[in-house]
């Protein structure tokens, strides 16, 4: 997508009327698929499943105590994830926050080792030290998996900055909620990829709510690409964040910007998530109504990219039921993997800390745990 | 009197202080509509209004900044910070404003504000959720810093907070906001700050902690008895400014000591009070002091590495025994 | 300034082709005076000149070490001060950074109470505790001299709080520099001012270099004035901060919003400091040539003021330089009284640390302190 | 061997590295046209070009961020804060970030980053610019936190650092950029880090100390001769690890300590280390450990008031002969 065409795409977000309508001018032709082949189409509809049916897997064996701490769920989203990493190469590099687990998956991860992960046990992607909220593969250039909302973008600049100092022509892909574009990491971090022209994709996915906060009560923006416009350099858009294709197409162009010009982009996706903010987060919540959740599900970012697929004759009724039974199979057996998984070994306590060792005679200030000795 | 969590008496404690004086506000994220990440400003939007209960942007070094200012200006702002992990993000505003602001300005500007909430680890919530903040905090002249850990010294320290005319940081237990649950009383009190408190009394050996260690060392304590192990535990409440005082006074009478804390081990809380103990007692002391702490590691997210990694109740007994050379 | 206003003023700052050159399209009629009587255009002159040789004096005692720590001067940047401070009322309040002199002396401190403070003694306006970079008077809502770039806008956001929270129709005046605009502390408060529509008029003195560091070096932006365009509810602008005038028109329309609408106000005004970056910097600097020095010097707040005022029949050359000496004896007696006032107490030294007093067993600390007993 | 200054030494570390090793990167305020604010970075831009030496916007969090993304996708970057004090505005970073990032990845991504910039007072620069930093980051496991004393140590240490594959926390000294100056070897060395050093061996009282301090004990030694006092001076020179088995070692010859530093004196690394002793060898002390430190207030900018508040020789000299019960 060009400048101009960033430009085009004006309709506010509180103006939408149709939740998760196609961006106006968005300029795609519904049936053209952005040149993908009905396998490859078929790929990108099968990758939503899976990563929907993995999360209610996670929901369920939350509930029942295989998993701890926070488990913040995608539902809802996979049409930014899918949409936007797919079209990545092996060697460029995503940088994520909290709600990982489905990024994680469409970047290569298997379910079982992000579910073991989620169980915290030694076969978990993280090794059971980083749990739901911090998922990383470093062979995948799946770089976590972040806490502090607004920190990673830092982190994902300064991969950008790597690349162009290796004069390589990979693109730092970087996911983040709503509530980041209020953060001052979020406006250093816009401000230096601008700056030194570093190939960075910004992608917020702007599904309206910051745990229980409305964007709106407390953004001084209209629309919250608007944020770009302080930063000379940096192409700004925001696009439907419920349709799998304009996503792609977004980020195809943002990634063919970040190679060739090295130029940064950022794009806000907006979308919806079905869940509440994590699991201690009853479903609807309080700061939303029934009606808004139930007017965002049907949009449903795998119903209409299936009933696209369909009216298109790329996939039948059979197929659909076959990718839904597989993807159900792999959400079971990554369950059972993460059960069969160890507990990772106590003696990995220390061995993180520094990787050239913990010194021994720190090691006699916990002498009296006897239990470690 | 009535029995309270740890989390409903710091929701009286807010409220009582916001219907006494109208220069109290709130600000943090979730506090309104949400009633509080964790519940703790539950209802107060609704009997005070959005500008004394105030949802902010996720931007903690914005709004603690916006919270002196206001101070200065002559409110009295509680700065809730989701948790205390974030709160680093804002750490430059506490540090560099509110605790210098005062002798910086050759006593012109105090700065009547609170800072909180949660600290500790709860249950596998991974290394960026799980810290204690105590020393960061402790190390800074200028900051008050305090850790309760009864219901009843929640509210009577919260209110105490919010009537100082300076900074301070209130750190509350995550974990025990459910959990803990103890008489308070009905009528109006306040809790002195910087004074600790022996939450029980013993003979042979000290244990001086604050926080969610009280309630180990308590169980420690209970579990000791049967060892013929007398323990005096020593709550500090106030962790800055520190109830020198009490400690070195127990410890005179117990000739021995234990120091328990959440955190990690190194220039922490515990170590400042080992060196006022050895510096002030240390004719009286029978053996080196021990500490009980958190081990030295970024937190596991795995259940069973995090529990390995949290000090609890065996903890202080077996750094009990090892004072009592009876381990 | 009304916002319509504010957009006709688009020259960018490096395009600008003679420093300080009057605001395109600032509206204003050389000869008006903004209504102003002779007299008060007189005494912002005097004001301007008090500055000056004030901070003249400071540079000169500086070099004979009566001054300590980091001291950075003023000089150039009168018309800012001068002009934005003047149509405040006393109950409005100002919040500033570490090149703090001569908006203290602007807000009526007096320049013996900051002179003193620069020699650090009990006389100074935060009786020797504070120095160069940290002038507090509460009588006058001065409200500081603050260290840490950006982190003193978070201050006056609570300060417009306060008056709003109150009821009141103040407004809180904000100083800062051209590198403030890349942290994230900036982006924070303008977002909190403009989202609960606080009275801040955030006055940004862009002399074109943070220390070394050229602006545009750094700010990925055309015009630092843009950076206020990510904000919805903030008035942005830029005015000729060489032009004592024009900033004082800018500041009394802000105060205005401010009064009424409640709404906070960005104003770039482009100006120079014609010394370094602080005492211990060179006068010229590496970073910039002596050439663009010259050239700013050229269009001096005080000289193009003065003529303009003569020019007018306002001002005559004997009143001139009876101003000019009266600033000059003001300057001088304020270096006597802060050489005549005494050190500082040594009793004080725990008297600030907390406000009801600093407990006696934490004292036993530092009982080997003999001195101290 | 050269006599150098702390500053050339740094340099100079600088220098060697960045021709080694062509991943090693500076970002920081002022660090290639100005060439450092304290001139560290002196001549590096026009050796190495802006990649390699990079002027950063006033970001503290920001670049320091993209200095723990840059050393995850492979670079060794080194971060330079104009002051540590403004590095309380990045601290998030350094903590929940450089710290845990190869803990929370299950050993995956570990951070070879060196966070370095001056620390401590210098003259008359107040409250917000006089800080000592090392206990904030000391507190963190994760970090490794360095504060050389001399010229070569510097060197060697800030070699040794920028090797590291984990995060260093790199303390210089303000003050004594210009006025130390010792021997530097000719040829390639490094010193390691976690070891301390004995920079005076003496029999009858052991000073640990780092950085500025080291000076102070060394001239309090010098002066103590002449009272017969036999002063052993142990420089920690790194802070984190720290050098337990050396402390232990020399008070277990001396039998007395002094604990001295320049920070603020709650929960710093002199409480942590006066917990070291007494665990370990406590026994062996004849008298309480003594403490030296800065005083508990904000620093104040009056030049009396200043020198007040800065531990100096005689402060270490009296705390000496405390132990020694010689005053
Ligand atoms: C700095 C910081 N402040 C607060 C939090 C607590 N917190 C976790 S997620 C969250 C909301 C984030 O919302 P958004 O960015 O919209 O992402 P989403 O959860 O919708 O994916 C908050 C406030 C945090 N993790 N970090
Ligand atoms: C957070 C922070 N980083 C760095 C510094 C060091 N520093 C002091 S002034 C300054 C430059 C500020 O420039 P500008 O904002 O343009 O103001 P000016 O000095 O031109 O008035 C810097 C980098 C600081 N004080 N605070
Ligand atoms: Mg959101
Ligand atoms: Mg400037």
């Amino acid at each position: 997508m060009s400048a101009a065409n960033a430009d085009r795409s004006t309709a506010t977000v509180s103006d939408a009327p149709a939740a998760g309508a196609p961006a106006e001018g968005s300029g795609r032709d519904p049936d053209a698929f952005l040149g993908l082949s009905k396998e490859e189409c078929v790929e990108l509809l099968r990758e939503m499943i899976i990563e929907r049916r993995f999360e209610e897997k996670a929901a369920e064996v939350y509930q029942v105590g295989k998993i701890g701490g926070f488990c913040h769920l995608y539902i809802g989203q996979e049409a930014v994830s899918a949409g936007s990493i797919s079209p990545l190469r092996d060697d460029d590099y995503v940088v994520t926050a909290y709600r990982d687990h489905a990024q994680a998956i469409a970047r290569g991860m298997t379910p079982n080792a992000v579910m073991a992960e989620l169980y915290g046990r030694a076969d978990g992607c993280s090794k059971g030290f980083g749990g739901s909220m911090h998922m990383f593969d470093k062979t995948l250039n799946f770089m976590g998996g972040h806490g502090i909302v607004g920190s990673h973008l830092p982190l994902a600049v300064g991969v950008g900055y790597t690349i162009r100092y290796r004069g390589g022509d990979q693109v730092c892909l970087c996911f983040f909620g709503d509530s980041v574009v209020n953060i001052g990491a979020f406006h250093e971090s816009m401000n230096m990829a601008a700056r030194w022209k570093l190939p960075v994709i910004f992608l917020l996915e702007n599904n309206r709510y910051g745990m229980g906060t409305d964007f709106r009560r407390v953004a001084a923006v209209k629309e919250l690409k608007d944020r770009g416009r302080a930063y000379d350099g940096l192409t700004s858009l925001d696009v439907d964040g419920m349709d799998v294709l304009a996503v792609r197409q977004a980020v195809e162009e943002a990634i063919e910007r970040g190679r060739n010009e090295k130029t940064p982009s950022f794009i806000e996706a907006r979308c919806f998530r079905y869940m509440g903010h994590s699991m201690a987060d009853p479903m609807h919540g309080t700061y939303r109504t029934r009606e808004e959740v139930e007017k965002w599900r049907s949009d449903d970012p795998i119903l209409s990219f299936t009933r696209q697929l369909m009216d298109a004759g790329r996939l039948t009724e059979e197929e659909y039921q076959a990718i839904d039974r597989e993807a159900k199979e792999i959400a079971e057996e990554s369950a059972a993997f993460a059960d069969r998984s160890p507990f990772p070994d106590s003696d990995a306590l220390y061995r993180y800390v520094y990787s050239d060792g913990y010194p021994d005679d720190m090691r006699r200030r916990d002498a009296w745990r006897k239990e470690l000795r | 009197m009535a029995v309270l969590t740890y989390r409903e008496a710091l929701n009286d404690a807010l409220r009582e202080e916001m219907e006494r004086d109208d220069s109290i506000f709130i600000i943090g994220e979730e506090v309104g509509e949400y009633d509080g990440a964790y519940k703790v400003t539950k209802g107060l939007l609704e009997q005070f209004g959005e500008w004394r209960v105030r949802d902010a942007p996720i931007a903690e070094l914005g709004f603690a900044g916006l919270g002196v200012g206001a101070a200065m200006a002559g409110l009295r702002p509680i700065v809730e910070f989701m948790t205390w992990n974030f709160a680093l993000l804002a750490i430059d505003e506490v540090v560099n404003a509110a605790a210098k602001m005062f002798q910086m300005s050759g006593g012109q500007y105090n700065v009547p504000i609170v800072f909180r909430g949660p600290g500790g680890a709860a249950l596998q919530l991974a290394a960026q959720h799980s810290q204690s903040p105590e020393p960061w905090y402790s190390y800074v002249p200028g900051l008050k810093v305090i850790a309760p850990a009864t219901a009843k010294d929640a509210k009577g320290l919260l209110k105490s907070a919010v009537r100082d005319n300076d900074p301070v940081v209130f750190i509350e237990s995550e974990i025990m906001y459910n959990l803990v649950r103890d008489e308070v009383p009905e009528e109006e009190y306040v809790t002195p700050i910087g004074k600790a408190e022996v939450k029980r009394e013993g003979s042979d050996v000290t244990v001086v902690c604050h926080s969610k260690m009280v309630h180990q060392a308590l169980a420690a304590a209970r579990a000791l008895e049967k060892e013929d192990i007398d323990v005096e535990v020593l709550d500090l409440r106030t962790v800055r400014p520190l109830d020198v005082d009490a400690v070195v006074a127990s410890v005179k009478k117990t000739n021995r000591a234990v120091v328990a804390e959440e955190g990690w081990p190194m220039c922490n809380v515990g170590a400042q009070v080992v060196d006022d103990i050895q510096r002030e007692a240390f004719d009286s002391l029978d053996a080196p002091v021990a500490r009980v702490n958190g081990l030295d590691v970024p937190m596991p997210y795995a259940k069973n590495l995090e529990k390995l990694v949290t000090p609890n109740a065996d903890h202080v007994a077996a750094a009990v025994r090892h004072v009592c050379y009876a381990d």
